[in-house]
């Protein structure tokens, strides 16, 4: 895997900036005017109680909502309506809270999906499977099994992902979305629903993903062991209101964070 | 052929140069990496091993020099081999799931300068005791993962030193260099230092020159006949010699390529892909290996297992005599083993990635003869050898035609065979080592001045020439009153039930014999399931009374056994319980080989050894365990228990005499 | 342009200047609307309720009507028939429940619309091996159906008025108005409602899921045989009528799946949409565009509002 | 229990992402395809010209439509349809150059119902599910009113139907009365091996994989890169033109002529029952579907006669008939209660039984 | 349920099957009938079904065949379905049918070229391909006793008639309701031909085939059109939806006229207000001539008929009677031509083509009066035979005119141009080698 080239964003410079986003589902505010940033390299996390907006916040990065007001500018460009596969092909990569893997494809498959973005070999070629597309697919399938080696998930390899334990999918989740080489990958609580072993691993991996790739990522975790351990900053959402904002140690010590995480029991 | 060519071709180095000449093309190793069998020729593997030694000088490896090499079975490692025996240096593999401690002894008794690991997790061992090695001065690794933020001072990616070689190579000169250190090498140099992990104490490092490397690999060689067609998968440590003697000498003797698995999740798997023809597998896998089979036909359909049973029953009847080619086999007969070919035991040996095996080898320690007589039967040619380290493993072996379960079959060609006094099994042949390494004292403990190696082992030769071992012979005890223990030799065939996965035996100077006895937890958990017994844990299904009931039955048989041989009938036991966790190299209980630690499991088991002998019938015992991530914690139960009937001794035959 | 005034001119100037045409048009349209409602709720009540796409609907139709009049043609008395039909129902309705629903419940949609094809089939083999292929006429008199036609002088001319077609309106809004009763006043019509929703809710109910399917397609079998008696009584009993069921499908992606409202409003704009289309447009092209310009109303229709004219709004989650 | 995957290890990616990768299933395929060649010479004109050549020609449409919905997860009730399009655009085609050899226009014709199948797909973005099968449905109906009213289609024959003149191959009559089964069957065998061979090399790619992904979970795949409309307006292209070579087949190669009504909603539906009892997602399952939804009637229609005159009871054939929708129906009810996952799956059971035979997993 | 069972039965399924394929012994004639008694046609089928079996039947009851001869007939359920009737057609072949008849104009079709090749007659009576009516070019085929163009000139005719004289439909509507297609089409060039030459109007009413039984769309537009008279082309229960419609818009059924397909039902259908719905016929209704009268003997007394007992001599039934009476004429008077008693399709094919019904004849049948002569011949496959016009008067068909004589100019006219169509579109169709028996 190579890392990401970004002609834009200098280092240390702004990825993605969201300024006064709001989305309302018909009366239904889900975000109030939020505002924040994520920078090359980064791992940020996005922490909130239940219902607090997060997952509507990835959902408006990557195009699934379009926010009713503000903006979102990613790599230096603003975009007022951005389709998914447009954000996919901007750099956005994400994996999600419940599981959306391709369940009767097997892993190296769905991994492969990942990598349809890199893939142009004609309609023609694909259809003898011969020259310039099987040679495209080889290529991209060594790549796939780097992934497949990084994530250590080498013996499920050619095992259909819906017979896979959970915390098994969610690696191949991550796996896909590596696959798509991303600048910016968005990960919906990566670990819910793991066991303390698993959840050491998928930390580990994600840590891996942004030291070894320089991949920025932005995450959704509920354990805020892991945030505070993995995360460079944090933004807290509430009700769909950014309430905090900075470095796990900041974040900690804010008496609206506090109260917000007291107020619900996890 | 090998003979003929191996006097001129007397080191690996050179025997790898000759292979590059003699079939350049042919496939060397193979290594199950993303999800291929990465392939390397013998010309390539020359090529990068040629760069490699030079890169390794580079580094500062010199002639003898050592370079210790630790992981599981990757071509770079056995690459590390020959490239350092290139240039004169002496390859120390290690054990890769030794524990740091037990690393840095081995790595600092051979005085280790370089070391050539698999994997960030053996790096981090070694740096975790570098401080015990202070001669530790290079690290190599295979596998770049984790290590990129690793201060690389003195840390290298293989795959970077061997290109450091190759940009040394393009200079003539050091090609001319590496040419003659290829030729400085000799038979008699130290080709390898093995460490023995030993049943006791610190472990002991067998050196062994190429001379006796190379005639023990042809000794193999020659009697199998085994050649550049032949595919062995190497999935055994390193560090053992059964491991260093197919997978490499051999290999390079005679040009058989070698699979390295993927991982050791897949090996299964991965020994099916590649349908090795040589096979080598300790008892274990074999017995687990049926086990699961037996377990599996348990759920098949009616029918299904039904002529799997009449098959199986039938191969039993002939399915040997058919293997070994021997007439009075009537046609009807043959026909249904051909039929049952088809039906079951084609498919059995390929389920087994067996079907292309020309000889497979099975050793450590005594197979069970059903189990043995199984993989025969359905056509798998296994065989038994008995052999150590210090031997460079060949010791004796089973020609074809003479192969029975229970003997480990006739002296190697080229080996002596002696009995001592005592009973202990003594040997002479050229591929024995030269000594312990830094240890005159234990070397000549165990080689006798005429030049014969003490094997340790007791055992005697049956009525056709075959040698039988019975145990360890410092282990074969005497009971109270004079009848010989010799313990391993009851545990086997104890062992050789499915349901029990070890069974530890004392009698040594006590008045009968008492054993205690691991259940095998896939076997009797699916035993369980299928006769209703319910239960939340490993503890409760060894404590549960139906299991008892059944142990009792193996034990009741073993003991009949027992009575029916010559000087074993005292050895029959009295008494035995269950234990209430599975023995565990992790809690010291196995060698790293998996072999019962039994003066350990003594003292740790103390009370309910007392239990044992006095009478009662149940004890408490409580044991602190090693969790699988590390964690420590204790386990307490109480223990039943039994008695058992004795049967009459039938024999009091003396102990054949010693032939050779 | 003269194409155009055709399509959008001639037409109106038409319709002004014969408004009783226009009227007579309505009329059938609305008619013949009631009728595909009719066909299009037994559909709603059993995808509602079991989340099954029934295309036996169809079938289910003819093979009531021909049990009331196959009955009847072997001398039972009409009313008796009328009622065995409806116990042949109840019987079709468990039956389908044992056989086809409790195996294949949790299967994916299109196994279970997969099934009701298997049905369907089944249905008509043995429809036809007890009543013969041949057709058969609705039993109206025996029915107290009303056959006569009020021509009525309206708008410039006389506007005719089946009274077989009103009585069709007038059952056919008498029997939505039992449904509606049914489901918002009754026990199980709640349970019913519930179990649209969640099934767990109806368990609460104290109903099982399996008598709830029976309970719907028994309504929907009592839909089915007053929709066979209507349509049979309008162009007789055969097994062709069952393609009309076909007719009921834009009908239903225009009201939605499981809206009953929405089959009764799709239906009429289906049915007067239709005949409108036809009988003004479709000169235009050689006629008998009404095959498929029922599917092209709906078409269109959705890709403006893809989950119907009374579905739910599908807001997608992730 | 043939299998001997013991020693097929693959040293390359190719060989790996072979579509079969074990030596055992490469023969069975050849000795398969070797036997369907070789019936040609072997099987009686019944054989070949009413069970053969229509079962391949149904496959071939099932593969069309297994496209579509099995793999890219679209329901279309529209079938029919586009077959009709196919052997309409064929007919024009052949009779406008007579010159171009047939089998070229056979071929092109697809391209015609394929350019008709995107265009209905369009919808397809906005609606799902069953939705989207009603809305197929129009083009089922609009299609063959179509067919009907636009005389030009037929070049203004006066039956109003298609008819196939005689057209050559190597000098060899293939369509027209003097075509002899074996031809036909050959041809339609060749057009079919070569067109199953192209579709499962598309399945097993990158279009494959988008189209599996967009049926899977389609907003996954989206944010994954891959467009929705451009991968489900290739299905609805590609399996229409499938659609359209098997119509092109069936009216010119099978019938030898037809009118519009064989492309019926009826026609339509027979398809999507191959494609469910078959298996959905499964190339293999297309013929699985296509000989047990056409071939069961035709040995229904010879068994269950045979089945009374034992007992001396003569039964009409309509009797028959009834017995046969009455059987038909229970059997698919039957196998979808047995395997919803259709005859594909039973077929991958028994293979997977047989590679791990004797043991039952 | 695993595979190799399925397979096992499937195998043992067509073992069973093909042993019990039944043997057609050597000293009989195979007729093959196809028929439909299923399907949404399945209404007219099992008349027409009944009548063709029936007298056939009667025929091996009471004479023990056709000279001596036994036939041996087969039904092979059609459903009124392309794909069903074709692999009837391929099942029938092997076992030497000495005609098919495939009654369903989309069946004929695509046996149309094989017949020739196959050596197997087709009998289409009144349905098909009308151009097959050219024996010279189409020898294999068989369509009499008229075709559709000759119908609706009847009709027209006689219509013109009724108006005082063809010159009168100047400047008068006459519609046309019938099935979207080509059986429904066909006589629309003809009629359009008319209309030009006698200046009436002619407005198209198309009923598809799924909607046949929802047919108020074009009754609304006949209210709004008000032909003068209406000419209906329909199948199945299209007929009978087409009555009741064109009653409930009070439609004057007098002017309502039909082609020679509804049958009794279809006009009950229309309860009172039917009568007076005309339509056209070539052979009588009712069950008093003889050969009919030994059908009930023979055949449905001995319950050797599904028929029902009353169904006899209704007009469907008739109309199959008369089906397998051509059927009956050609194998004997193949046996005539030839001196051999077992014929073959070959010889029938030439006994066809020599059939020749005159009063004296038909006599000779028991069904004098049963139809009007009929002669095909070498070149004409059809003699465009003419037919009477009948009225429903609510109960039963009662023949309301004489025999009309189509306007054989105007339909040759159509026909060569058919013909002419078929040839060329049809490049390669092979010329007439057959030798004719006679002269023509």
């Amino acid at each position: 895997m190579r890392a990401p080239d970004n002609p834009v964003a200098v280092k240390d410079g702004v990825l993605l900036a969201v300024e006064n986003v709001s989305l309302g589902f018909g009366g239904v505010k889900a975000l109030t005017d939020v505002s924040f940033d994520i920078r090359k390299g980064e791992i940020r996390a996005i922490i909130g109680p239940n219902g607090a907006g997060k997952t509507s916040m990835l959902n408006c990065i990557n195009g699934f909502y379009y926010p009713t007001e503000g903006s979102i500018t990613f790599k230096g460009l603003k975009r007022p309506k951005m389709r998914p596969y447009e954000a996919a092909r901007g750099g956005i990569a994400r994996t999600f809270q419940n599981v959306a893997l391709f369940k009767s494809m097997s892993t190296l498959d769905n991994i492969m999906a990942g990598r349809s973005l890199k893939m142009r070999s004609s309609f023609f070629w694909q259809l003898f499977r011969h020259g310039p597309a099987m040679t495209e697919e080889v290529a991209h399938r060594r790549v796939v099994e780097e992934i497949i080696d990084f994530l250590e998930i080498q013996h499920i390899r050619k095992t259909p992902v819906g017979r896979l334990p959970y915390g098994l999918q969610k690696r191949v989740e991550l796996g896909r979305a590596l696959a798509m080489e991303p600048d910016l990958l968005l990960l919906d609580e990566p670990m819910a629903g793991m066991n303390l072993e698993e959840k050491e691993d998928m930390s580990r991996f994600i840590f891996e993903v942004n030291q070894q790739f320089g991949t920025t990522i932005a995450l959704i975790e509920h354990d805020m062991g892991v945030v505070m351990d993995l995360s460079d900053r944090v933004v807290v959402l509430e009700y769909g209101q950014k309430i905090a904002d900075g470095t796990p140690d900041e974040v900690k010590s804010n008496q609206r964070v506090i109260d917000a995480y007291l107020g619900v029991a996890h | 052929m090998t003979t003929a060519a191996s006097l001129r071709d007397d080191t690996f180095p050179k025997l790898l140069a000759r292979n590059a000449r003699v079939r350049p093309d042919r496939t060397a190793f193979r290594h199950k990496d993303l999800g291929i069998w990465q392939s390397w020729t013998w010309a390539e593997v020359h090529e990068a091993v040629r760069a490699y030694a030079s890169g390794l000088e580079a580094l500062g490896l010199k002639r003898g020099s050592k370079i210790a090499i630790i992981g599981y079975n990757r071509p770079y490692l056995y690459w590390t081999m020959i490239a350092a025996q290139w240039i004169g240096a002496v390859p120390i593999p290690v054990y890769a799931d030794s524990v740091a401690e037990e690393m840095a002894y081995v790595l600092a008794h051979a005085e280790v300068s370089h070391a050539a690991v698999q994997d960030q997790e053996q790096v981090d061992k070694l740096l975790s005791v570098s401080e015990q090695m202070p001669q530790l001065d290079r690290i190599l690794y295979d596998e770049d993962r984790g290590l990129r933020d690793y201060d690389h001072s003195r840390l290298h990616a293989i795959a970077s030193v061997i290109e450091e070689g190759r940009a040394r190579l393009g200079d003539a000169s050091e090609r001319d260099r590496l040419e003659q250190e290829l030729a400085r090498g000799k038979g008699s140099d130290l080709a390898i230092i093995l460490y023995t992990s030993g049943t006791t104490g610190r472990p002991k490092g067998v050196m062994l020159t190429f001379e006796s490397v190379i005639a023990a690999a042809e000794i193999g060689c020659d009697f199998d006949k085994l050649d550049e067609t032949d595919e062995i998968i190497a999935y055994l440590p390193i560090a053992w010699v059964g491991d260093h003697i197919f997978s490499y000498a051999q290999a390079i003797l005679s040009g058989l390529c070698v699979n390295c698995p993927e991982s050791p999740e897949t090996i299964a798997e991965d020994r099916r892909e590649i349908g090795a023809t040589y096979v080598f597998a300790p008892p274990r896998v074999f017995e687990s290996m049926l086990t699961l089979t037996m377990v599996r036909m348990e759920d098949a359909g009616a029918l299904k297992r039904r002529m799997f049973r009449f098959f199986i029953d039938h191969a039993g009847k002939v399915g040997e005599r058919i293997l070994n080619r021997q007439s009075g086999v009537g046609a009807w007969d043959r026909l249904l083993w051909h039929v049952g070919n088809a039906l079951v035991y084609a498919p059995l040996r390929n389920r087994f990635g067996m079907t292309r095996v020309k000889v497979g080898y099975t050793a450590g320690e005594a197979i069970g003869p059903e189990i043995f007589k199984f993989y025969r039967s359905i056509g798998v040619n296994l065989k038994q050898l008995y052999g150590q380290t210090e031997a460079s493993v060949y010791i004796t072996m089973q020609p074809n035609g003479e192969i029975r379960a229970d003997t480990v079959g006739r002296p190697a060609p080229r080996v002596e065979i002696r009995i001592d006094e005592n009973g202990e099994v003594l040997y002479r042949s050229p591929g024995v080592f030269t000594g312990y390494y830094k240890d005159d004292g234990k070397t000549a403990e165990t080689k006798t001045p005429d030049g014969f190696v003490r094997s340790g082992d007791a055992g005697f030769f049956d009525e056709t020439g075959h040698l039988k071992i019975i145990d360890r012979a410092k282990d074969v005890g005497k009971m109270r009153d004079g009848s010989l223990f010799p313990p391993k030799y009851v545990e086997n065939k104890l062992k050789f039930y499915p349901n029990i996965k070890e069974a530890v035996c004392f009698g040594d100077g006590r008045d009968f014999v008492g054993c205690f006895i691991n259940i095998d937890l896939v076997a009797v958990s699916n035993w369980a399931e299928r006769n209703g017994v319910t239960y939340a844990s490993y503890q409760e299904l060894a404590g549960h009374p139906l299991v008892y009931d059944m142990i009792e039955k193996h034990v009741d048989e073993v003991n009949r056994s027992l009575a029916s041989e010559p000087r074993m009938g005292g050895a029959q036991i009295k008494r035995f319980l269950i234990l209430h966790k599975e023995l565990d190299a992790d809690d010291g209980e196995l060698t790293r080989t998996q072999k019962v630690r039994r003066s350990f499991i003594a003292e740790r088991y103390d009370p309910l050894i007392q239990a044992l002998y006095n009478g009662s019938t149940e004890a408490d015992i409580s044991t602190e365990v090693t969790f699988e991530d590390g964690r420590k914690g204790v386990i307490a139960a109480r223990v039943k228990v039994k008695d058992m009937k004795l049967y009459p001794i039938e024999h009091a035959a003396p102990l054949p005499e010693a032939a050779e | 342009m003269d194409i155009l005034y055709k399509i959008f001119i001639e037409p109106f100037v038409f319709m002004g200047e014969a408004p009783d045409l226009l009227l007579q048009t309505l009329w059938e349209g609305l008619v013949s609307g009631v009728l595909y409602a009719l066909i299009a709720l037994g559909f709603v009540l059993i995808f509602k309720a079991s989340g099954v796409f029934n295309f036996a609907q169809g079938i289910m139709v003819v093979f009531s009507a021909l049990i009331l009049v196959g009955l009847y043609e072997k001398g039972v008395p009409a009313f008796l028939a009328l009622l065995l039909a409806v116990g042949a129902m109840l019987l079709l309705a468990m039956a389908v429940e044992r056989v086809v629903l409790r195996p294949l419940v949790n299967q994916p949609d299109i196994i279970l619309f997969m099934a009701t094809f298997g049905l369907t089939y089944f249905l008509i083999g043995f429809g036809e091996l007890i009543f013969g292929g041949s057709p058969k006429e609705m039993i109206t008199d025996a029915l107290y159906l009303p056959q006569g036609t009020t021509e009525v002088d309206l708008l410039g001319g006389m506007v005719r008025f089946q009274h077989l077609d009103i009585a069709a309106a007038v059952i056919a809004s008498i029997m939505i108005g039992v449904l509606a009763v049914f489901f918002s006043k009754t026990r199980i019509g709640r349970a019913l409602r519930a179990v649209a929703d969640s099934h767990k809710a109806a368990l609460s109910v104290g109903i099982s899921l399996n008598q709830i399917w029976v309970i719907v397609w028994f309504a929907a079998g009592i839909v089915a045989l007053v929709a066979g008696i209507m349509w049979g009584a309008r162009s007789g009993v055969s097994f062709a009528l069952q393609i009309i069921a076909l007719k009921a499908l834009p009908v239903l992606i225009l009201g939605g799946f499981t809206s009953i409202p929405g089959a009764i409003i799709g239906g009429l704009i289906i049915g007067v949409g239709e005949k409108l289309g036809e009988f003004y447009w479709g000169p235009l092209v050689g006629g008998g565009i009404e095959t498929w310009l029922a599917y092209v109303i709906a078409l269109l229709f959705l890709l403006y509002r893809p989950q119907g004219l009374f579905g739910e709004k599908i807001i997608e989650r992730i | 229990m043939f299998y001997r995957e013991a020693g097929q290890y693959k040293s390359n990616y190719k060989a790996d992402m072979a579509i079969f990768p074990l030596r055992e299933d490469k023969i069975g395929i050849g000795v398969i395809i070797l036997a369907a060649y070789s019936l040609a010479f072997l099987g009686d004109s019944f054989l070949l010209q009413a069970v053969m050549i229509p079962f391949l020609v149904f496959s071939l449409a099932a593969i069309g439509l297994n496209i579509l919905t099995g793999y890219a997860g679209l329901l279309s009730l529209g079938t029919g349809a586009f077959m009709g399009v196919g052997a309409y655009a064929c007919y024009k085609l052949m009779t406008a150059f007579p010159d171009v050899n047939v089998i070229v226009w056979i071929f092109v014709s697809g391209f015609f119902s394929a350019a008709i199948g995107a265009l209905f797909g369009l919808p397809s973005l906005r609606i799902k599910g069953f939705y989207l099968a009603v809305a197929t449905l129009a083009a089922q109906f609009f299609l063959q009113w179509c067919f009907i009213r636009i005389p030009w289609l037929v070049n203004y024959n006066v039956s109003g139907a298609l008819d196939a003149p005689l057209r050559t191959l190597f000098g060899v009559p293939i369509i027209g009365a003097t075509a002899t089964p074996q031809t036909r069957y050959l041809v339609v065998l060749t057009i079919v091996v070569v067109l199953t061979w192209l579709a499962s090399n598309l399945v097993h790619g990158r279009i494959g994989r988008a189209w599996i992904a967009i049926r899977d979970m389609d907003l996954a795949a989206e944010l994954m890169g891959i467009r929705p409309l451009q991968t489900k307006l290739l299905a609805f292209a590609v399996s229409s033109y499938y659609c359209g070579v098997a119509g092109a087949l069936l009216v010119f190669l099978w019938y030898g002529g037809a009118e519009y009504d064989v492309f019926n909603i009826n026609q339509s539906f027979f398809i999507l029952f191959m494609v469910i009892i078959g298996g959905l997602g499964s190339l293999i399952g297309s013929f699985f579907g296509a000989a047990l939804i056409f071939i069961m009637p035709i040995v229904l229609g010879i068994v269950l006669p045979a089945m009374f005159s034992p007992f001396g009871i003569s039964v009409g054939s309509d009797t028959i008939e009834h017995l046969r929708f009455m059987i038909v129906g229970a059997l698919i009810i039957f196998f979808l209660i047995v395997e919803p996952h259709g005859l594909a799956r039973l077929w991958q059971i028994g293979k997977q039984k047989l590679l791990v035979w004797p043991f039952p997993y | 349920m695993s595979f190799r069972k399925l397979s096992l039965g499937l195998a043992v399924a067509t073992l069973v099957g093909g042993a019990a394929l039944p043997a057609f012994a050597q000293d009989s004639v195979y007729v093959p009938l196809f028929t439909y008694r299923t399907g949404p046609f399945a209404g007219s089928g099992i008349y027409i079904a009944d009548g063709m079996h029936d007298y056939l039947q009667m025929l091996n009851e009471r004479d023990g065949g056709i000279g001596g001869v036994k036939l041996a007939l087969e039904e092979c359920e059609t459903g009124y379905d392309t794909k069903k009737g074709v692999e009837c057609y391929e099942s029938v072949k092997g076992k030497n049918p000495v005609v098919v008849n495939p009654w369903s104009t989309g069946i004929t079709l695509p046996l149309i070229p094989r017949a020739s090749v196959d050596k197997i007659p087709i009998l289409s009576m009144a349905y098909g391909l009308s151009a097959s009516a050219r024996g010279d070019i189409f020898p294999w085929i068989f369509n009499p006793p008229a075709t559709y163009w000759d119908g609706m000139s009847m009709i027209v005719k006689y219509i013109g008639e009724k108006e005082g004289g063809l010159e009168k439909l100047k400047g008068k509507t006459i519609g046309f309701l019938h099935l979207d297609a080509a059986f429904g089409k066909e006589p629309i060039p003809l009629l359009n031909e008319l209309a030009k030459t006698y200046g009436f109007e002619v407005k198209l009413y198309p009923v598809a085939a799924q909607d046949m039984q929802n047919q108020s769309s074009q009754w609304l537009s006949v209210r709004r059109d008000r032909p003068d008279y209406m000419i209906m082309w329909g199948w199945g229960s299209m007929n009978g939806a087409a009555v009741k419609e064109a009653v409930r818009s009070g439609y004057p059924m007098d002017k309502f006229y039909s082609v020679w397909w509804p049958s009794e039902d279809d006009a009950r259908a229309g309860g009172a207000g039917a009568k007076g719905f005309k339509m056209l016929n070539w052979h009588s209704v009712g069950a008093d001539l003889p050969a009919l009268k030994d059908i009930q003997k023979h055949v449905v007394d001995k319950g050797l008929s599904k028929a029902p007992k009353d169904s006899v001599g209704t007009l469907l039934y008739n109309r199959g009677v008369y089906n397998s009476l051509l059927i009956a004429e050609a194998i004997a008077t193949a046996q005539k031509l030839t001196g051999k008693k077992v014929v073959t399709g070959e010889d029938v094919r030439r006994g066809m083509e020599n059939i020749k019904l005159d009063p004296a004849r038909l006599k000779e049948l028991g069904l004098e009066g049963f139809t009007g002569g009929m002669e095909l011949t070498c070149s004409d496959h059809n003699s465009h035979s003419p037919a009477f016009m009948q009225e429903w008067d609510g109960t039963k068909w009662v023949k309301i005119s004489e025999p009309i004589q189509p306007m054989t100019e105007q339909v040759r006219a159509q026909l060569d141009a058919a013909a002419k169509d078929y040839a060329e579109k049809n490049p390669g169709w092979p010329k007439r080698t057959e030798a004719c028996d006679k002269a023509s």
